[in-house]
């Protein structure tokens, strides 16, 4: 039992000096300019070809996805779509920076992270089709992917839970003596939530290897951030918890890349959280059940636009001599009738038996969802029409 | 009278209120100059300012924690949870704070004039988190009050009643019922009671309890009993908590039998307490089980939505075995 | 066998649980060096290490997320809250999280290794916010599990089950018997079934159901009617959820009248749910309505704490009630 | 509408810099240093001789107070009391700085910050003995006080939880165009909370004149402040949020005073929160049921009760020539005498009527509750002997 003197290390003062957000004032890094030019003096991170070439293709692949779903859901084959435009950046080339070990616990609007782990566009529909096919039986609305295989933990909507989770399952791994971290992301609309809070502190106290990953896109559907928090964004919170912070240039693929590989490096040989703030902007609608217009100019859309992630990689990639525009056209056109292919197909697979329905409850079904499955299946037996979708296979 | 939606029920009331207290303020997230995810709150910051109606922070608990404040110190928060399914994080706020306050200060301090409003219940292919019916969770909570409209009318005057209310009332609109159909509401103010039922439908057979959307899942499978000559009564809840208790036993001792239909999960619901009072009360009059049509004991399922809800033809089959039991 | 408290047998079931699987680990405010408020952690830190056991920040959100995480992840946490009254922050994480993590993902992934321990009820000078049974918040919510025993040889092979079990858990001790008296207990490993209501005594009059702490009160009440001749059947039903129906079902349909007792307010009390599921199930077979003896609807109060209590004259009372129907 | 650019004001960086703690060090105010001498160069708030009187008074009151009735608690006439020792400055200076129009939400060993406002030791008794002169109807455990006339909301147990409720009374206050602040009172533990993190970012967005006093006093029950935090203890939050921020000594009543002097005057003209850290010790147990030799060595203590707020204010009154010694030693026996003596007639109070078991929980008495005491009441006349203590007044 050691003697504590918690005022120990604290300066005094003698008059009153309020402390204001001023004092803290943090840079963001950047690599790539918004042309795709170096920045003067850059340092740029380890980085192979192959991995520049991957972290482009998903970009491109997943812009594709986007429009296409969008589109879908306007056609009325999906109920919901949710876009990641604009700031793909962040998510794929941060995954780029990962292990296959590393757990990923997102937010939603990650499916670039999902892409770069290998995830199919078939696997992409069954879960937006809600068919049988989709590991998730069919129960969550579309784009709340999870993959077992992947290392992807399913995503949740109630936002910020997974923050808390993101530390357990860190504290977890390290217990365990893995060699993986968990990365966690999230909005900067998310932060405000008590979860935030706790999840944050108790991996700083607790030494959890966790990257907390927050997206600063600017909105919270129609939330501006400056409505969200007074503060200098997401990054200056981590100081306060004692949290390592990187704060970056989201839609910058080289900055992301570059911070995240640092971060895990960090969280994994020193057993602690890192805290990376990407700065960028929703481009998307917050869904498809949104209309933008109705709170931003298209001005402010357009200045954002010119900060493209994809251009910019290309740019570089070029600069590089890495970039084979007429290969990407190529590729991108097969993106597009993969997707529409996929999507033909999935969109017709049958939902899951009726079943199922009851199953993954509990771990073994008891005695009351029984009798409420007998009760449903003779229900619909009496009535096929009205449940036209599991009547065919009801026995 | 006007033609309005729900929605627009909703809306009309908010502005009623807000015109005629100055101290009424309604809150939440994407409320203010977005009106709201479902608009419900549309035009409110242009007319009344942004001091009146506005965004807060993506925080459930803080918007309760803050509305309980705000109503403590006199003013009349009308605080929106952006779906039912996101209430959750307020739980504490509500269960241990919003409710008890007045008792644990002996009557010295309340937060009676607040009003929780929050979006609720499934047919929307809402999935997991976009369809929950969380009444039962908060009709075990002594000191709330929870009232749930029908209509568009219904909305109006019950939401009206319950700013005005002198107790903390958590308001669930049937999101499913938002734009489905238009119907005639007074531009003037009017208040409907709250605590009591209202009987929808006459009859002498059973009585079919309910509230929110899945009156209209009674009516219809009224009409389908009346095709086989039963005649139902149907009676409208609105209050969960407290609720009119009087007036339902008051009909199962003519009709002699009762079904209660809700969407939230069997076990634990707010049927099992009518069906413990009214055992209890009716017992020489019931000629059959009370029985309870209610989503299954899952969390609610996307692909699954239609076999999971407790529809026409499902309280159809009820009523029928209720009758030959 | 030993002679353990409550407490001690929480702390006997830890150690064994602990010893034979490294993966298990528990944690919470002031778990850690301290062992617990109520020291149901003691020494824990010692035999196991800071890793295993240990103190966390003082949020009860976190604590629970934290614990969902390291379930999925694949340890075995038993997670505590300091005072059941206490654990609403967390809500949120074991109602959409806890007990909807194996369905979301189609069985993918879950947090079936969690247990999270909390103390609960009445009966120690305790008032609004140190007095709760929040058991029925949780039975309206499949996903979870929810055991609750009655004396320290239940609460070790309860405890072990529920640390092993494959759902998640809550498991509710209730406070008052703490250190109220001590009793034999194995010091070897056993495990008790979930799901198992248990015959406390047989009778043929009326059947008498509770849990945790109550059992005591029912016991009493049961030998002031036997007095009168009246033979008390006792269950205790120790599962809240999912919960043994049939043994209930069956001890009714053999005395004819049931009476539930718990310490929670009445309204939307567990005790609904058994009252509506028997008056279904045994409607044939029951003589005088099912009675609840249970809490006031009101916050829990601390002056007039011994008038709240469903206590045994009142449950004595009620018993005659029901027998002279 | 106005466009929106988030990036605007950040500054850039080309490699990975990793922001740390390090970087925040919040100094800690102070005027008087621990042997109740000025601080070179400090300047003194502006306090009245009556004020600085009053503030000493009120802290040996408390201290006479927390005494007695941790030896009650021990004769087993209460069944619980949590004492501020130590750290009667934080609450009593700070309440001095405050306006009588002020609200006070108090976590709950603020009973300094009450006795300044003019709570009066029945007042204090009657709620301790849980009676019906207790204005919360004794429906409450010790301690739980709360004051209309006094604008002393009703404390409540659950922690964190006053704080999002301050910040939205601070704002009813604004709106109502009160010349008057809320300040919210909390420990370092409580800062944990999920509603913490809610309640300071909403005042700091929605701007709301709220002071926001964090006690740490190095311990939250058994757990050490180091458990609780990784970071540069609490002010350091405030940065995060953009909530001005004051740091103190919390044994130096005059720091104290001078901060929140400070602090409301920010509040009430700027219309924002501000947040004040005072650094303390909590001398005394937990609570009447807590042990501290468990988890902490009687060293510790000895080198905080050197700092004694009570000994240091005395020592600057004494300079000023505004201490009677003799007098201030007849204050405190008189103190003692009144204690025991209300104690003695408040113990004797009745508790309230068994109709108040129900009364409170609504507005109006709804029928279930009618029906619920009508039933109790007939059942007390039955069995009078078990609720000896309402049965007598049973009609
Ligand atoms: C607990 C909770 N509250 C509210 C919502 C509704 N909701 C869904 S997304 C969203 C905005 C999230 O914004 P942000 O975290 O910034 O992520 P972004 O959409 O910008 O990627 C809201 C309010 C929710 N899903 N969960
Ligand atoms: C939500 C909640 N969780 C747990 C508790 C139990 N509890 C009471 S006081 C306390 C410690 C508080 O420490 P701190 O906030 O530092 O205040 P201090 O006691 O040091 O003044 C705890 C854990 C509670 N009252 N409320
Ligand atoms: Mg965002
Ligand atoms: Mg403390």
């Amino acid at each position: 039992m050691k003697d504590r003197n918690h005022l120990a290390q604290v300066k005094t003062i003698n008059r009153v000096n309020i402390i204001e957000n001023g004092i803290i004032d943090i840079p963001m890094l950047q690599i790539l300019d918004e042309n795709g030019a170096l920045v003067d003096e850059a340092t740029i991170p380890e980085i192979s070809k192959e991995v520049a070439l991957k972290i482009y293709d998903t970009m491109e692949y997943i812009r594709v996805l986007d429009d296409r779903m969008i589109a879908a859901q306007r056609q009325g084959r999906i109920s919901f779509y949710l876009a990641s435009t604009g700031e793909e950046a962040a998510a794929v080339a941060s995954a780029a920076a990962l292990g296959d070990d590393d757990l990923i616990m997102s937010q939603y609007r990650e499916q670039g992270a999902l892409a770069y782990r290998g995830y199919t566009t078939d696997q992409f529909m069954n879960q937006m089709f809600s068919n049988k096919a989709d590991p998730n039986k069919g129960r969550q609305m579309p784009i709340h992917y999870g993959d077992k295989a992947l290392n992807f933990m399913t995503i949740s909507s109630p936002l910020g839970t997974q923050i808390p989770q993101a530390s357990g399952y860190a504290y977890g791994q390290k217990m365990a003596g893995k060699d993986a971290i968990t990365i966690c992301y999230f909005g900067e609309g998310a932060a405000s939530e008590g979860d935030f809070h706790a999840g944050l502190n108790m991996a700083a106290v607790l030494n959890c290897p966790v990257i907390f990953f927050c997206r600063n896109n600017g909105y919270a559907i129609s939330t501006p951030s400056e409505e969200q928090f007074a503060g200098d964004g997401i990054a200056s919170r981590g100081l306060g918890y004692g949290v390592k912070t990187i704060r970056v240039d989201g839609n910058d693929p080289l900055a992301v890349y570059g911070a995240t590989q640092e971060a895990r490096k960090i969280a994994i040989t020193q057993k602690c959280p890192v805290l990376i703030e990407a700065m960028t902007y929703r481009l998307a609608a917050h869904s498809t059940s949104d209309d933008p217009t109705g709170y931003r100019s298209k001005d402010e859309e357009d200045k954002w636009r010119a900060k493209d992630p994809i251009v910019r990689l290309a740019k570089w990639l070029d600069s590089k001599g890495w970039f084979d525009e007429a290969k990407n056209k190529q590729k991108v056109e097969q993106a597009r009738l993969d997707v529409l292919a996929s999507m033909k197909k999935c969109e017709k697979t049958d939902i899951c038996d009726v079943d199922e329905i009851v199953t993954d409850v509990y771990h073994e079904l008891p005695w009351h969802l029984k009798e409420q499955l007998d009760g449903l299946k003779q229900h619909i037996k009496k009535y096929p029409e009205k449940y036209p979708k599991t009547s065919g296979r009801v026995k | 009278m006007a033609k309005m939606n729900l929605l627009q029920a909703i809306n009309n009331a908010l502005i009623t209120a807000m015109t005629e207290n100055e101290k009424v303020m309604t809150f939440g997230e994407d409320v203010g100059h977005f009106g709201g995810v479902f608009r419900a709150t549309s035009h409110l910051q242009e007319k009344f300012g942004k001091g009146r109606c506005f965004n807060t922070p993506l925080t459930e608990q803080g918007i309760i924690g803050f509305a309980n404040g705000l109503a403590a110190q006199g003013s009349v928060p009308v605080a929106e949870i952006q779906f039912g399914d996101y209430i959750f994080p307020a739980f504490d706020q509500i269960v241990n704070e919003t409710a008890k306050w007045r008792y644990r200060s002996g009557g010295q301090f309340d937060v009676g004039s607040l009003t929780i409003r929050t979006p609720y219940g499934g047919g929307i292919a809402g999935g997991l988190y976009h369809s929950q019916s969380p009444e039962a969770f908060f009709a075990h909570c002594p000191g709330l009050k929870i009232v749930v409209p029908r209509d568009p009318y219904q909305a109006k005057g019950l939401l009206l009643a319950s700013i005005r209310d002198k107790d903390p009332v958590l308001f669930m609109e049937p999101k499913r019922l938002y734009r489905a159909s238009v119907a005639d509401v007074p531009e003037e103010d009017y208040e409907l009671p709250l605590g009591k039922a209202d009987l929808v439908q006459q009859g002498s057979d059973i009585t079919l309890l309910g509230w929110g959307a899945q009156i209209e899942v009674l009516q219809k499978a009224a009409e389908m009993a009346l095709n086989d000559g039963v005649s139902c009564e149907i009676i409208d809840l609105r209050s969960i908590l407290p609720w009119d208790a009087h007036t339902v036993a008051a009909s199962v001792m003519k009709t002699g039998r009762l079904l209660i239909n809700h969407e939230a999960p069997q076990t634990g619901g707010f049927a099992s307490e009518i069906a413990a009072t009214i055992q209890d009360k009716c017992f020489l009059y019931l000629e059959a089980p009370i029985a309870r049509v209610c989503g299954l004991d899952t969390p609610y399922p996307l692909a699954h939505e239609k076999e999971y809800m407790p529809d026409e033809t499902k309280t159809y089959e009820a009523i029928k075995r209720t009758l030959h039991y």
